[in-house]
């Protein structure tokens, strides 16, 4: 019998065995997307006009646009990525960053206060990250 | 003479990657009754075109699948485009050409590693698993997602790819191709593997096509049908073949993906050099209004769409019968006179897409 | 005196020296499957965690008695093998312990657990010969068989006369270590046809007694192998060593095999290679005579 | 120190996912993102399991199925639910058969967003996991109350 | 495109079995049966022999939600009948496997049948919240 | 000695008793009185008697020859007038009967008898003590647990005509004729005796007067009786030609070439009797009798005659054929070997219980066979642990197995899954009847074990038949073991409907299962050792260790009181179809379902159809080859 059948996978397993894993090693280093890696949807608070298009075009409202009070709520655990909502803001004030939402631990609705004069706090606090 | 066992396998089962259930029957090891049941999956999403427009439908149509969820997308936007007359421009049949090619690849890699599991190969799941996440940089580089795309819309196409990036796309692929020839020779030669999948799971080529049998299972029968061969997105102007084994067993079925990986990375490339410039979406106004059966090749087969709209936002009819389906009759026939641990691998065999069989 | 402590040491050393084995078992084969593997104490953690664990479980019969006879006849053929008794009685004590894990799979009466006794008791059977075969060849070659002599008289020769029993024994090894492509009844990772065969039902604690039993079969494996070589030391731990190495390569070079394949090849396995060379032997020591 | 956090082993069940989310939990242990580094092993099997990956919603069907698998598993226990579909329902809880995300029949612990999840989330996630479970080990666990939305 | 699609309308079911039968003997392979609610349940046969794609329609009243089953020509139908019957309430007669209403187990009976456009709309505006 | 005459002659009286009484209630105070007496004299005789060399009784009394052939016409006079209702065309039946007779009769009337020396007709030693313990302890024990047995037997067949009375007579002129053999030194006699077990053994199976049960009587009876016509050239040859009509003088005459053919004839029949393949069909076909008889008959005692013979022979069998190189120990060996590796497999495929321990019996007398045909001192001494310890533990499993067979109705393994939650006191008895078959510390391990250090010694291939099989037997014992154990919710008081005899004789034998096991060491030196006068076999190492062992076993039991901590209760796993605190069902693909579990047969490789034919065809070749070579050497 011809004993090359039985060791097909070994030359790839000792390749391996003795070279460099394939591992990213994620969280140990940090990993790179590519520019245009859909991740969390971002906004500039001070650029939004309450239009609700974007409400309006979330397939899972995950978009809450709240007029009177001033506020552009999200709720992220309802966020698919699929930019409707960049794609439809007038205002293009909605962005897609490269960076994944962080999991948590209680589902939250982000809220942002849109107050066109209010100073653009930097949003140093995620509440999804503790 | 011995009684039977009867176990439940599934829904919840480490070689499931999704929930089916099969109540078998075994004497021995000897299988002598499976039935199948589904339903853990269904949604009825096609029932959202109530609720969606026919453009928000796509996003839905994608997450009908998150492994083909690029050709789900292309299915339905190719399916409405021919309702609403629509010419899509040609830069755009090309890139959902080459997006679909790419998937195939990443979903044969997939099953093959899947496969290589159910036969209790671990390291082989392990790389060519390894070997996928290149297809899947390149997904995540042109689409920005590593599963689901969210590119294709009604008109077109909503991301482009630069030339060079396509150049370098099929760089990679051949590295690709070079890393998976050694698992892809372990595919067709392993004694192990042999043992597991030859002669296991048989479908005669009568059955296969009486049965509805579609995609690789039929094509590992020896049936050459290939939905591509009609010719919608860009495959009119691409060389291809079918790609068709005989002996109507497991190992033909992996055989015929192991060389469908192969051919997709040929199809990627002959796209790449015929790719013309141009505009990628074509603005879409009115709503669909009439009915069309749109037919595509997804990597696990032929997938039928119908549609009929009514002039409104909202379809009529939103129906998707996916290659799942259709292979399930074939499924329970191979079960037959199986062993205990065939099951597995025959489920496998299928390629088994509960999510898009249950929508 | 002697004894006491040998087994003493036997029931001590052992968990830290197979877990240790074990611990590089997973490290080396992440490494054939091009990952990075876990840390090297990894399975002293995994025991540790199930002792923390709660206990949940279909019924008490199993944890309490079989189980539990399991871990205790395991540890006992140890200590026969390890302080020279009789080889015969350290294979039937241990076939008993064996016999307890199949057992208590079977009382939980749950459908996977079942297969997997089955197909364990299958894999006693077709391994089973190759040990009482490798014990009358060390008889043969040696003359006796206690352990304690064996290891006294084996020198070289002992090899010279026993290869095939010797390869014989390192193809039901895989058997006994539960790896691929024999690890029909359960293994180490998640199990695609039976889920976890035998240790289906066990939970926490349970499960814990298992690993550790299974860390002094491979103990009492190992030192089987050991015995061919046990005239030089040095050259024996590096065989052993050597074995284990060759069975993680064996696990992550072959899809599981089914039940026909194992119990055919290996029966034929013993047959030809044991049992030929048995008859081999004996033929020339009657031409010696 | 508990060896929990040591060790944990998982069990993954696709409730009505697309496949998505599941095919991102399968590619955590494979080569590139390779958990076991951190001892995690997938036993496919409830009784051995600590962690609970659950992947899709609930449909009327896969109830009983994951009540199931959550009773089956040994204390302590930690719930995952990874993507949308399984925190909130994505879009499809709006169609006839759908009840939800996961956490309308069982409790979840950590929800990882995102559709299709990230192996990198879905690690992240586990992470999460980890310290709850050595706090429900050592029963110092005090279940998180939903704040009314955060103002920034 | 390039396939060309041919629909054929049938008034009575015993000529569709008639139609389906030819189908088998020439050669067809059944790639669909789709049902469809309109004023009536539009039921869609669809055949394919080398990429030439056939399809039969089949129009079942609501009032008398039945039709009768081609599984006994083309094995496979029943996976396409059982949901037939379990998503949009129609009986069919003569299944080789009967799943009974068990094919998807739905709590709802029916529902591409039954719910209404007003129901969708309640659902929606719950799963706005 | 006036024991040997007790022993032979007391069975008679309750026998003939019994045939005469109605009252159930006399019957079962005769039965139990009687078996008292013979079970209490068997074993006073046992630690009485000196026990080194073998004693002789000198026949005495003249009018015994008379006896004797008075005797023999009944004999064959009755299985003449039992063939009446032959089966189509077995004529032959009849005609050996009528051959063998008239060869004995020619022997005895033709005054060939004058010139041999005819001074021992009866005798003991160490053998047949231990043989006349067996009889004399588990055959009683099996006539008194026949009394309950037999009751409810009628109560359920009542297609089956009550004779009891016949049923009874037969068991203990049974008893009476296997003391005659073990104790009979004539061989007119000890063939004789032989032949009366055969007609027990024929009623027997007969007894139900099905159609399947006539032919099965049938069948044994004409094996049988090919062993006794083989007997009878034996006697008629040691007449003639060699002048001798005495076992011990068969044995010690200077172990010459000529002894050969008549040795060999006589283990021939001692084959047939032990159902060693080729004629095993006759015992799995026997089990058709009731369940007592096959415990009796058929596993513990009447089969054990044939290889009690075997192993008297043994010696003798030491003698190398002239111009061969081989002994006729070696092809006896070899068929014994047959045997055992054959029927080990066999019962693999098998779920009906009485089967499984129909073919393990023959595998373990196979075994037994080998050993005796190997012929060396520790061959023999495990070969008769092996006998002592398959006597007490098989018959314990065939009770057993006729006390479930009663409760739930069926002697299918399957059907007896979970039976520890239905009847826990009698499955633990079975266990421990099983473990006592196949596991370390128990005796037929001990023995198996002692079996391998003598085979190795001596050539390797009847080592490795015996490792292969003894592989086979862990599967069978083991799943069947598998299949009692299982907890299942089922709750049952079948137990509370066995009678009082029952219970007492499977608590009697399953403690003597154990304690044998603990005094197997006595056993060695105070009857098997001295019986060849060599040097023990054990040394204090081997017993201590299996004193440890034995002590873990019993000792572990008390985790049990141990207290687990955090103990919570779940179902199954059942991939998640499971129903919550329902340990039977699964929600299936066409609703709720039940789910089964059964055991492998695994058919393909070890079922009958097969492996029987080749086994019979290989033993048959074995005995063609054995007689062509003896034959010939003869010459
Ligand atoms: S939840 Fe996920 S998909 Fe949605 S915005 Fe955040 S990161 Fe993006
Ligand atoms: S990306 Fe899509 S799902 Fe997410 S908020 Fe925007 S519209 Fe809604
Ligand atoms: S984010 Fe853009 S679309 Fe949304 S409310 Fe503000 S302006 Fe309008
Ligand atoms: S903390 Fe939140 S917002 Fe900030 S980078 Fe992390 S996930 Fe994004
Ligand atoms: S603040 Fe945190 S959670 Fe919010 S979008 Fe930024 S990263 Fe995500
Ligand atoms: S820093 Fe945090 S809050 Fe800010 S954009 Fe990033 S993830 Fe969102
Ligand atoms: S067949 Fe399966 S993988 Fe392909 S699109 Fe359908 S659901 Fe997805
Ligand atoms: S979250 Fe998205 S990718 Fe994940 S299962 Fe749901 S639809 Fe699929």
């Amino acid at each position: 019998m011809p004993i090359n059948p039985f060791v097909k996978m070994t030359s790839t397993v000792i390749k391996h065995l003795l070279g460099p894993t394939a591992c990213k090693m994620y969280p140990v280093e940090k990993p790179v997307f590519f520019a245009n890696t859909r991740g969390h949807i971002a906004i500039e608070t001070n650029k939004c006009i309450l239009c609700t298009l974007c409400a309006k075009k979330c397939p899972t409202y995950a978009i809450q646009v709240d007029k009177p009070g001033k506020a552009w709520k999200i709720e992220r655990t309802k966020c698919i990525m699929c930019l409707a909502c960049v794609a439809c803001c007038p205002k293009k004030c909605l962005t897609s960053e490269n960076q994944y939402s962080a999991p948590v631990t209680v589902k939250v609705v982000e809220t942002f206060n849109v107050e066109p004069p209010a100073a653009p706090k930097a949003p140093e606090t995620c509440p999804g990250k503790e | 003479m011995p009684k039977r066992t009867i176990i439940p396998f599934g829904p919840q089962h480490p070689v499931l990657p999704e929930p089916i259930h099969l109540d078998i029957a075994i004497r021995d090891e000897k299988v002598v009754e499976a039935i199948p049941s589904l339903g853990f999956i269904h949604r009825g999403l096609e029932l959202l075109v109530d609720k969606k427009d026919f453009n928000d439908m796509c996003f839905v149509a994608e997450r009908i699948c998150g492994i083909c969820s690029f050709i789900h997308g292309q299915g339905y936007c190719q399916g409405i485009e021919e309702i609403m007359n629509v010419q899509v421009p040609d830069r755009a049949k090309y890139l959902r050409t080459i997006w679909a090619e790419l998937s195939r690849i990443h979903s044969h890699i997939l099953w093959l590693g899947l496969a290589a599991d159910a036969a209790g190969f671990e390291s082989l799941f392990m790389h060519s698993w390894r070997v996928r996440e290149k297809v899947l940089d390149i997904f995540e580089e042109t689409t920005g997602g590593r599963v689901i795309f969210g590119v294709n819309k009604v008109g077109g196409v909503k991301r482009d790819i630069e030339n060079d990036v396509l150049k370098r796309i099929v760089g990679t692929l051949k590295d690709m191709e070079a890393e998976f020839k050694p698992l892809a020779n372990v595919f067709i030669d392993d004694y192990s593997i042999k043992h597991r999948f030859s002669n296991v799971g048989m479908l005669s080529k009568e059955d296969a096509y009486k049965l509805g049998a579609v995609g690789p299972v039929l094509r590992g029968s020896g049936v050459s049908i290939d939905a591509r061969k009609l010719g919608y997105a860009a495959y009119k102007e691409l060389n291809f073949e079918p790609i068709v084994e005989n002996s109507c067993d497991c190992y033909a079925r992996t055989i015929v993906r192991v060389r469908e990986v192969y051919q997709s990375v040929d199809l990627i490339k002959q796209a790449v050099d015929k790719i013309p410039d141009g505009p990628i979406d074509q603005k879409v106004t009115g709503s669909p209004n009439g009915e069309f059966f749109s037919r595509l090749e997804q990597p696990r087969g032929e997938v039928v769409y119908y549609m009929r709209g009514n002039g409104t936002k909202n379809l009529d009819r939103y129906r998707v019968r996916t290659p799942t389906f259709s292979n399930i009759a074939p499924l329970v026939k191979m079960l037959e006179g199986c062993e205990l641990a065939d099951v597995p691998v025959i489920i496998l065999t299928i390629d088994p897409c509960i999510s898009c069989t249950e929508r | 005196m002697k004894l006491l402590l040998a087994a003493l040491a036997f029931v001590i050393l052992t968990p830290v020296v197979c877990g240790l084995l074990a611990g590089f078992d997973r490290i080396i084969t992440a490494k054939m499957q091009g990952r990075y593997g876990p840390p090297l104490l990894q399975p002293f953690f995994d025991v540790l965690k199930l002792f923390e664990k709660e206990n949940l479980m279909v019924n008490q019969f199993y944890h309490s008695f079989y189980l539990i006879c399991y871990l205790v006849f395991m540890v006992a053929s140890g200590i026969l093998f390890f302080t020279g008794q009789d080889l015969l009685l350290v294979i039937f004590a241990f076939t008993l312990a064996d016999i307890f894990l199949v057992l208590a799979a079977y009382s939980t009466n749950s459908p996977f657990s079942f297969i997997g006794a089955e197909r364990e008791l299958l894999l006693m059977m077709s391994a089973e010969p190759m040990l009482l075969i490798a014990a009358v060849g060390l008889f043969m070659a040696t003359k006796s068989f206690k352990v304690g002599s064996i290891a006294s008289v084996a020198d070289l020769n002992t090899i010279l006369l026993l290869p095939g029993v010797f390869i014989g024994l390192l193809f039901i090894l895989t058997i006994k270590l539960r790896k691929s492509p024999f690890d029909l009844s359960t293994s180490h990772h998640a199990h695609q046809e039976i889920v976890k065969g035998v240790t289906t039902e066990f939970a926490g604690p349970s499960l814990a007694l298992v690993e550790i039993a299974h860390w002094y079969e491979t103990a009492i494996m190992l030192g089987i192998i050991y015995l061919f070589f046990a005239g030089n030391p040095v050259i024996a731990v590096s065989v052993v060593l050597v074995a284990y190495f060759v069975e993680i390569l064996i696990d992550n070079t072959f899809a599981r095999f089914k039940w026909e394949l194992t119990l055919k090849s290996s029966w034929a396995v013993t047959f030809i290679f044991g049992g030929l060379n048995l008859i081999v032997l004996f033929i020339i020591e009657k031409v010696k005579i | 120190m508990s060896f929990i956090t040591k060790s944990p082993w998982i069990v993954h069940y696709d409730g009505s996912s697309c496949n998505g989310c599941d095919i991102e939990v399968l590619a955590c242990l494979t080569p590139m993102y390779d958990v076991e580094r951190f001892g995690i092993i997938n036993t496919g099997n409830p009784k051995h399991a600590d962690i609970f990956l659950i992947t899709g919603y609930v449909n009327t069907q896969n109830v009983d199925v994951i009540k199931n698998i959550y009773r089956k598993m040994p204390d302590p226990k930690v719930v995952v639910a990874i993507g949308i579909c399984a925190s909130t329902g994505n879009f499809f809880r709006e169609c006839y058969n759908a009840l939800g995300g996961v956490d309308t029949i069982i409790p979840v612990d950590v929800y990882v967003p995102g559709c299709a999840a990230r192996p990198e989330a879905i690690i992240d996630g586990v992470v999460k996991a980890l310290g709850i479970l050595d706090q429900k080990k050592n029963k110092t666990y005090v279940a998180p109350v939903k704040p009314e939305g955060v103002i920034i | 495109m390039i396939e060309k699609q041919e629909t054929v309308t049938i008034a009575s079911q015993d000529e569709l079995l008639k139609k389906v039968a030819e189908m088998s003997s020439s050669g067809y392979r059944l790639v669909l049966i789709s049902c469809t609610k309109l004023n009536h349940f539009q039921v869609d046969y669809s055949f394919d022999k080398n990429y030439e794609f056939r399809n039969f329609r089949f129009c079942v009243p609501v009032e008398k939600p039945e039709m009768k089953s081609i599984s006994s020509v083309f094995t496979n139908a029943f996976t396409y009948e059982n949901e037939i019957h379990d998503l949009f309430g129609i009986e069919v007669h003569g299944l080789n496997i009967n799943y009974g209403g068990k094919f998807y187990r739905i709590n709802i009976k029916a529902p591409f049948s039954t719910l209404k456009k007003a129901v969708a709309v309640a659902a929606t505006e719950e799963g706005k919240k | 000695m006036a024991f040997i005459a007790f022993l032979i002659l007391f069975p008679l009286l309750p026998a003939v008793l019994l045939l005469l009484v109605e009252s159930p209630a006399v019957r079962k105070g005769i039965i139990i009185i009687s078996a008292i007496a013979i079970a209490v004299i068997s074993v006073d005789m046992a630690f009485a008697a000196p026990k080194n060399a073998a004693q002789y009784v000198d026949s005495a009394f003249h009018y015994l020859d008379n006896i004797l052939i008075a005797g023999e016409l009944i004999l064959a006079c009755t299985i003449l007038y039992l063939c009446r209702n032959l089966p189509f065309k077995k004529y032959w039946i009849p005609l050996m009967v009528v051959l063998q007779t008239g060869m004995i009769l020619w022997t005895e009337l033709s005054g060939k008898l004058h010139d041999v020396k005819t001074q021992h007709v009866f005798f003991y030693d160490n053998l047949s003590l231990i043989m006349a313990v067996i009889i004399g302890v588990i055959g009683t024990l099996i006539c008194v647990y026949a009394v309950g047995y037999m009751n409810q037997y009628h109560h359920h067949h009542h297609e089956i005509p009550d004779r009891q009375k016949l049923f009874f007579f037969t068991m203990f002129l049974f008893l009476s004729a296997m003391f005659g053999i073990v104790f009979s030194d004539n061989l007119m006699w000890l063939y004789f005796f032989w032949e009366i077990t055969t007609l027990c053994s024929f009623i027997m199976i007969g007894y139900s007067g099905t159609e399947e049960a006539v032919n099965n009587a049938f069948r044994a009876l004409w094996m049988n009786l090919l062993g006794g016509l083989a007997f009878a050239i034996a006697i008629v040859y040691c007449v003639t030609v060699l002048k001798i009509v005495e076992l011990d003088d068969l044995l010690n005459s200077g172990k010459s070439a000529a002894i050969i053919l008549p040795v060999v004839l006589i283990a021939f029949a001692g084959l047939t009797k032990s159902a060693q393949f080729p004629f095993s069909g006759w015992l799995l076909g026997a089990m058709v009798a009731p369940t007592p008889v096959s415990a009796l008959l058929h596993s513990s005692t009447m089969v054990k005659a044939g290889v009690y013979i075997i192993i008297k022979l043994a010696p003798a069998m030491l003698i190398t054929i002239p111009g061969t190189m081989i002994t006729s120990g070696m092809m006896i060996a070899l068929i014994g070997a047959v045997s055992f590796l054959a029927c080990s497999c066999l019962a693999i495929s098998q779920s009906n219980a009485k089967r499984v321990l129909a073919y393990s019996t023959i595998a373990n007398l196979g075994l037994i066979v080998l050993c005796a045909g190997v012929g060396s001192y520790l061959a023999l001494w495990a070969a008769i642990l092996l006998l002592i310890f398959h006597a007490v533990a098989k018959a314990l499993l065939f009770l057993t197995v006729g006390t479930i067979e009663h409760q739930i109705g069926s002697r299918d393994i399957e059907d007896m899954h979970g039976l520890i939650s239905k009847m826990p006191r009698i499955t633990i008895i079975m266990l421990i009847g099983i473990t006592g078959m196949f596991l370390a510390p128990f005796g037929m391990l001990v023995s198996k074990w002692a079996a391998l250090e003598a085979l190795a010694v001596s050539d390797p291939f009847l080592p490795i038949a015996v490792i292969f099989g003894s592989s086979a037997t862990l599967f069978f014992w083991g799943k069947w073991m598998g299949k009692l154990i299982a907890i299942t919710n089922v709750k049952s008081d079948a137990e509370g409907r066995i009678c009082h005899e029952e219970w007492f004789v499977l608590s009697t034998l399953a403690a003597m299962t154990i304690a044998i096991c603990a005094l197997f060491p006595l056993v060695g030196t105070y009857f098997i050792e001295p019986l060849y006068g060599r040097d023990p076999i054990l040394n204090k190492e081997h017993i201590i260790m299996v004193a440890i062992l034995l002590g873990l076993v019993l000792l572990v039991p008390v985790a049990f009181f141990f207290n687990w901590k955090k103990l919570r209760n779940a179902e199954p796993y059942l991939c998640g179809a499971g129903i919550k605190d329902n340990f039977s069902q699964f929600t299936g693909s066409l609703g709720t379902k039940e789910w089964k579990l059964s055991n492998y047969y695994l058919e393909k490789y070890f079922g009958e159809a097969k492996l029987f034919k080749l086994s019979v065809v290989v033993s048959t070749v074995l005995i063609i080859i054995t007689f062509t070579i003896v034959f010939y050497g003869a010459r």
